[in-house]
């Protein structure tokens, strides 16, 4: 599974792209975030405030409990602050 | 009510608003009103320049989305959208919402909707550099939450 | 709250609203969101003209009533209106009124308003002129009065 | 005292203006109407319809209640159609 990441979740990961084999049996964007969020301090810091966090599952804005199963790009942001 | 109506696009280059608007307004006889609106990037004391993220796989789909949903509210309304990015500098235009209708109010309301929504819905991030040499990332409003939902009970 | 936060003009000749906004922007540095509004004689099938009639010794000072209201309304908010009269032909345009705010909803706002108002408290009339020879004068729309009456209201 | 006319109402009287002595008290906007409607065809043509008729008294919107005593100029045209 692709992740993607940008503004300041990008930073703080320190990257702006990985590709993971997420455990089968993950089956929603919380459960990913949470998975997530220990993988680094990098990740941690990026993904500590979980009211901050916005994710897009393949080019479509998700909730904490959409699905990902599937999914080939789960993008991960802060609110959007275009226009 | 078609996706054409309101044509978008994506662009690092500058825009010229009037003539997006002539352009618009060429393609048909009966709109008396046009309406444009221009964000543009505050020239704040020590404000280098802004520079606008976005995600490349999402964004002008979204923004696309975004003007069929105008169009379906107002059948009699076209319109352009162009959205910046990269890094701009203080004073230069991030955004156009160019509309036009046979009646004002749709001209008004269809650019205002096209706004909050693009402000809310559009995957754009916005990074602040600054004299001192610091950066920061611009925060979301409520009030563009707010503004964005409104149109929700409508 | 002063007169001068929204200019008025009366004329006969065209305008360019690219400069006129232009001029509003350059007067301040914390500006992030341009409203133009643009009232068209629209291109009917036939219609030769319009002229514009006016009231010389009411009109301007009447535009500028209206004007001050919307300065009293949003304090942080600059625009100009230009309001042409004479003769004009389909496509020209009749009416501008530019807007610049810190906040989006505030330059909207009092765009529309201006325009609300103009429509029904600015002392002119419309006739058209059709190709078959005969001339009209163009009939007051309830829903303007309705628009304007909104405000109230607020 | 100064009476304009605008739009039909100029068209339908078949002048822009003319200055008449109105009688010794004359009070209202309405009484002004009433008395104006009489005084020709193209008077009475334009004042017809008097829910159509506006009126300015020295160039301030007036109702029919509006006073008229002192007024140096009193206008009378239809809706107004700018913008």
């Amino acid at each position: 599974m692709q992740l993607v990441y940008f503004a300041w979740v990008r930073t703080r990961i320190g990257k702006d792209a990985e590709t993971l084999a997420v455990p089968a049996g993950m089956m929603t964007v919380s459960e990913l975030l949470d998975w997530l969020a220990v993988r680094s301090p990098g990740h941690a810091a990026a993904l500590e405030d979980r009211s901050a966090i916005k994710v897009a599952v393949d080019q479509q804005f998700a909730g904490p409990d959409t699905s990902i199963a599937g999914a080939s790009e789960i993008a991960i942001f802060p609110p959007v602050t275009g226009g | 009510m078609t996706l054409s109506a309101f044509g978008a696009r994506l662009q690092e280059d500058s825009f010229d608003a009037a003539a997006e608007q002539a352009a618009l307004l060429a393609g048909r006889s009966d709109l008396g009103a046009a309406v444009s609106f221009t964000g543009l990037v505050r020239a704040d004391h020590g404000l280098i320049a802004l520079t606008l993220e976005h995600y490349p796989a999402m964004t002008l789909a979204q923004i696309q989305a975004i003007a069929a949903d105008a169009a379906a509210r107002w059948p009699d309304t076209i319109g352009t959208i162009i959205h910046r990015h990269g890094r701009l500098l203080p004073g230069e235009a991030i955004v156009l919402v160019t509309t036009a209708s046979p009646h004002r109010a749709h001209a008004f309301a269809a650019a205002q909707f096209l706004m909050d929504w693009l402000k809310t819905k559009a995957p754009f991030w916005k990074r602040e550099e600054w004299a001192d040499g610091t950066t920061r990332w611009v925060d979301a409003k409520g009030s563009d939450d707010n503004a964005a939902e409104r149109w929700l009970a409508e």
